[in-house]
């Protein structure tokens, strides 16, 4: 699958297979962190049954080697732009789960205080600068973010850089060509991952992109392009960190494109009628969690009682941050003009629905 | 029937029509649409008149405009009003421009289908309603049907019509019932209806706030408050004489909006009002409209934050109690 | 001093003053700006402070919006406002959404500055005012500074405020010639000014309007005529104390505006008019706006289709005759 | 300059150097037509500076060979979007040189009824589908009326085909991507043809191009692309004929790219200041017309005596052309509010400037 690009120019790739610093405990972090992912978004479809979620709500099911690798060669200084389909690298990024949660529930709490919910993730602390609903409408920013540290800091390998995320179908619209040029032409350190998942909703990659082998798509603009298959935790990360340090370390931007498959519907609410049963049944057959636990405990890494307390572990995670989210607040009502502006000025807009243009009370 | 099905059986019933009809948009085909408006149309027609399109909002408005000028008849659906800023060059700039500025040598008839509206907590991204903007603009029609019925009669009059129309749908609507003119209909564009007469105050609105005007009004009526409700069903063209009409006889109007105060819908039916039935008036005319925010996600904020039967109420109540006080003395 | 200076030496002492600011935009730097605003910076801040960018108005905007997140504080030009639409899902989907969306956890201290305005037969597509759009939409600030001093007060304000800003400019003022405060001069976002005290009746403009408005009550003057000019300054917020104020007084407004009259800035200001000094108004709030027609190409089209002194001096009078008939015999 | 395209698959060219009926008339007629544009342009910038024009005004100077060869490589019943770039299409493509002057002028004789002006040039008769004055702006609807083409007719030779002119700086907006990308997966009839002059207003490409060298820029969308000297009217034809037939004959759009050189500033107000001496002296010696002239000389087609007789008749005409649009009369005020809608509706506004919102005329 992952057939090297001709304009690849991934540069020399320092990590060995696994990666230094991959001992056991590493790889069973990263299983742990898959499936701290698959039991969140797990518990998140059924709280949205239960109404506990309102809006739309997209899971990272089947996508967790993915989030996962990708976020392993991440530094905590480098910066995050991710789509709506965000849960997972909040998470992986070091947010709490409880305040992933409690923004889906829509709590003050929540990582964006409530006001964004499931597809607007915003974590400062961590560098995470938004989940984005528009799509393509993080591609801009995320490429504004790195003309911001190209501004601020020379190539090297102190340089922070920047990863947007954007799915298969979004490189079809034309914020991906605008940025990809401003980038190329402006050097910036920036690498884009194309988080191929098959399907834009119910449309496949070939009937929506003129050129579907989409790692192919930086020709437009000399940027070198690499595919890997996203369901291998490790690859991802490699073909990542080879990527981030081309980025920061020449300023050269580089497209990404990982492979993966959608487990379920485009959002909890779609019964993905357009799926044969055969693509189901071949689509659990993909399922990168349980071929990374065999994996695992095939390398010696991981043993079945292992497997088991971590699944347990994470269980109790995720029961805990639904519990505590649960119990969170909802965003007082006094708070609803609060941040709609950082700097106050005179006569903002503060009236509710059916109040006066002129306060009756201000003296004629 | 539903507005939904209204919706449906509308391009349905249009397609068979024309064969120059043919249906672009995002996942109307496989997917059946976002919300179903197009359910079974690609089984039935195949993909030469049901197209399902890249994500390229700009691209797949202006490949219709194109299309539109060579004499098809393209209906595309923009998932939701708040992407159509993507397509908004080619709506204003291009399909909105062409016939006037090209000395009348071309015809563009698109018709561009879109809801709005929030209260789905979908968020500050998602829940615009922004056809003020498009209703500012000449060259295009901008139609917000109500009803079941008049979203069949106002789809079908855009599809035969050989400018740009804007059909804003509304996601608060789909699921809502009416009766439906069997056969043919059409309603004329740029005509406001009067869902309800009444005596004692007007109120304007159009889309969701005109179902929830009738319905604040029905309720009133058991309080002996008679309150008329205009239903705009037009927003370009504005149908003026019937809402002043309206304010003329009743001296009062208030107008229930959902998107937001500052430079709103209203805001034009406002001026509308007190300029043309200034003799008339009793007392201010009010508007009922969203808390200038972007709106949020979280149930209580967005509750507070978007206009309902309550505040209209209570606005209208005010508007009744308020009296005129004597022009000269009050200076 | 210009307009054209004003706004060009504003921009040179923000690079001075801010290592942080930066100037992007088309032909900005080498061509030295459209309307050469930016002449001479490229040459003095070299190309890190004053950057060319590609034909990508919604790659570009986007980009700085990106860099104001991370606290660059980026003054983009969009070489004219009708460009803009192309950079509007940037601009109203995500600058101005940003901060409140995730919970008031990033900054985008940006500037847009972009100039609208017909008059110089550059046709429907190049001739629009649109700002009316920006001023709808909470999360963004919008400013039109009509004079010289304002253009350095405005501009200067907008550069050091940490949310994104509109500052409309108007290519028929470029040229136009005032005193300007020298050293540090800012004027309050939010703030309408009184250009003129009157008596009789108020105009309420903004940006090129305001100049004809100012112009129009000098002569009006000697006839005896006092007419008061509320120039808005700022839309977005919108000063309704101000407008209110002044009406109270003079009891009588007329709103003169260079967009299109439906939906336009000019239905916000008759409408809080309307509502806020309704006990005090001896006669209808008139617009003068622009006919609703894609702006045509030929002189003698566009002279009839844009609004001017001599139509505003005859709605003026028209309105000061018009009295106030005995409103219940009126029915 | 014309290096083979990796993606070129312009297909078996049927036209010899030459092309079929290529006598001593044919190219004449080529001289002549790049003549008359050149002189057209020239009055054009005159009439520009004694206020007969206003607005904005681009001249095709230095593109005559260009414009020639694509209009020739056109067939009457194929489509063509322009830029606002466009006076020599709309001359080459048969419109009256006294219609176009008079649109100039703003009359109401003028080709888009006095109503677009210079950027805005309309001819339906001769399906000119358009100047258009917003960068890109017209490569979706040219992409929409290859839709429509296809929609009704099926590939082969009888079909018609688009023809969608754009700038070199065009590539670099989203409508390019978005626009090719449709062509592409919906094998749509139409040739996009970028007019490289080299700039774009005072930027050049390499400094906007992420991939300068454009006619590669179709790998995005696996829609082939060429590269030809545009100052060759008879290599221009050539390429354009063979990306015509491809379009019509497969339903395959084709990238074209022209080179070529712009002569004079961005628009009649330019200056050009940001170009050396030397480049201008440069530009001089690329000037397609003498270069044309000579050629037609030297293999006998042309002498300088018909060189003399095809000045002094193009110079005639165009001077009737001014005359004529300068004594055509402007559009009729009361004709103000035509053609705004094609389908009259009810409350349709008609108010000018001051009027009330409501005729007070109507009773009450
Ligand atoms: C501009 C815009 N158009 C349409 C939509 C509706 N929409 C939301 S997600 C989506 C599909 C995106 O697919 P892809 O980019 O592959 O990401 P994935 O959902 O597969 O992760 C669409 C069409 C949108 N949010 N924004
Ligand atoms: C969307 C948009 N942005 C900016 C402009 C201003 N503008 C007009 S022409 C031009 C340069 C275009 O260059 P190119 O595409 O190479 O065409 P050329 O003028 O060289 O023929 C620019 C920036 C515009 N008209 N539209
Ligand atoms: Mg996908
Ligand atoms: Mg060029």
């Amino acid at each position: 699958m992952a057939e090297p690009s001709p304009t690849s120019a991934a540069g020399p790739v320092t990590l060995d297979e696994h990666g230094p610093g991959d001992d056991a405990e590493v790889l069973r972090g990263y299983y742990r962190q898959m499936r701290l992912i698959r039991v969140f978004e797990q518990r998140a479809a059924e709280m949205y049954t239960r109404a506990k979620i309102g809006g739309y709500c997209h899971l990272n099911l089947g996508e967790e080697a993915t989030v996962v690798g990708l976020m392993a060669a991440l530094r905590p200084t480098d910066y995050l732009f991710t789509t709506y389909r965000d849960h997972g690298y909040a998470l992986a990024r070091g947010a709490e789960p409880a305040r992933v949660m409690a923004e889906l529930f829509g709590r003050a709490s929540g990582l964006s205080g409530g006001r964004g919910g499931s597809m607007h993730l915003f974590d400062a602390q961590h560098r995470l600068l938004g989940g984005y609903g528009i799509v393509g409408g993080q591609i801009p920013p995320a490429t504004g973010a790195a003309l911001a540290v190209a501004y601020r800091h020379e190539p090297g390998p102190d340089c922070d850089a920047v990863m947007c995320l954007l799915g298969d179908a979004a490189t079809n619209i034309g914020a991906f060509h605008e940025s990809l040029n401003l980038a190329a032409v402006w050097h910036l350190p920036i690498v884009y991952v194309i988080v191929n998942n098959q399907l834009g909703m119910g449309t496949p990659v070939e009937a929506a992109a003129g050129e579907p082998e989409l790692f192919r798509r930086g020709c437009s603009y000399r940027i070198p392009g690499q595919r890997v298959d996203g369901n291998d935790v490790l690859a991802v990360r490699k073909a990542a960190h080879a990527a981030l340090e081309q980025a920061r370390g020449e300023h050269q931007p580089v497209l990404l494109e990982t492979v993966s498959y959608r487990l379920r519907g485009h959002s909890v609410v779609d019964p993905a009628r357009y799926r044969s049963d055969a693509d189901n049944q071949r689509l659990r057959e993909l399922d990168p969690l349980p071929a990374f636990r065999t994996r695992l405990i095939d390398t010696g890494a991981l043993d079945a009682d292992a497997a088991v307390r971590i699944h347990a572990e994470v269980d109790q995670v995720i029961a805990e941050a639904v519990d505590t989210a649960d119990r969170a607040p909802a965003p007082a009502v006094e708070a609803l003009f609060d941040y709609v502006y950082a700097t106050p000025v005179a006569n903002t807009d503060h009236r509710l629905p059916g109040d006066p243009v002129i306060d009756p009370a201000v003296p004629r | 029937m539903t507005y939904r099905q209204a919706l449906h059986d509308t391009l349905r019933a249009e397609l068979l029509r024309d064969e120059d009809v043919l249906l672009l948009g995002e996942e109307i085909g496989v997917f059946e649409g976002s919300y179903k408006i197009t359910a079974g149309l690609l089984a039935e027609f195949g993909p030469r008149r049901v197209r399902d399109t890249p994500i390229c909002e700009e691209g797949f408005v202006g490949t219709a405009i194109g299309a539109a000028m060579l004499g098809l008849r393209p209906v595309v659906e923009i998932m939701t009003i708040n992407f159509s800023l993507l397509a908004i060059d080619q709506i204003v700039n291009h399909a909105a421009k062409m016939r006037s500025m090209f000395g009348g040598q071309v015809r563009v008839p698109l018709v561009i289908r879109t809801p709005g509206g929030g209260g789905q907590q979908l968020a500050a991204t998602h829940s615009q309603n922004l056809e003020v903007w498009y209703a500012h603009v000449p060259g295009l029609k901008v139609l917000a049907p109500a009803t079941p019925a008049d979203a069949k009669g106002l789809l079908t009059a855009a599809i035969r019509d050989d400018d740009p129309v804007l059909v804003l749908e509304n996601l608060a609507l789909y699921n809502t019932r009416g009766e439906v003119p069997d056969g043919d209909h059409t309603v004329d564009i740029g005509t406001a209806t009067i869902r309800k007469p009444g005596t004692d105050l007007t109120v304007v609105a159009y889309s969701r706030a005109a179902v929830i005007a009738l319905d604040v009004a029905r309720r009133l009526e058991d309080d002996g408050i008679s309150v008329e409700v205009v239903d705009l069903r037009s927003l370009r063209p504005l149908d003026r004489d019937t809402i002043c009409a309206s304010v003329r006889r009743t001296s009062r109007a208030v107008v229930l909006e959902d998107d937001w105060l500052s430079y709103g819908v209203g805001a034009e039916i406002a001026a509308t009002i007190a300029e043309g039935a200034f003799d008339y008036l009793d007392a201010p005319v009010r508007r009922v409209a969203a808390a200038e925010v972007p709106l949020p996600y979280a149930k209580p904020l967005e509750l507070a934050a978007l206009p309902d039967a309550a505040a209209l109420t209570r606005v209208i109540r005010d508007t009744l109690d308020a009296t005129v006080p004597p022009v000269r003395s009050a200076r």
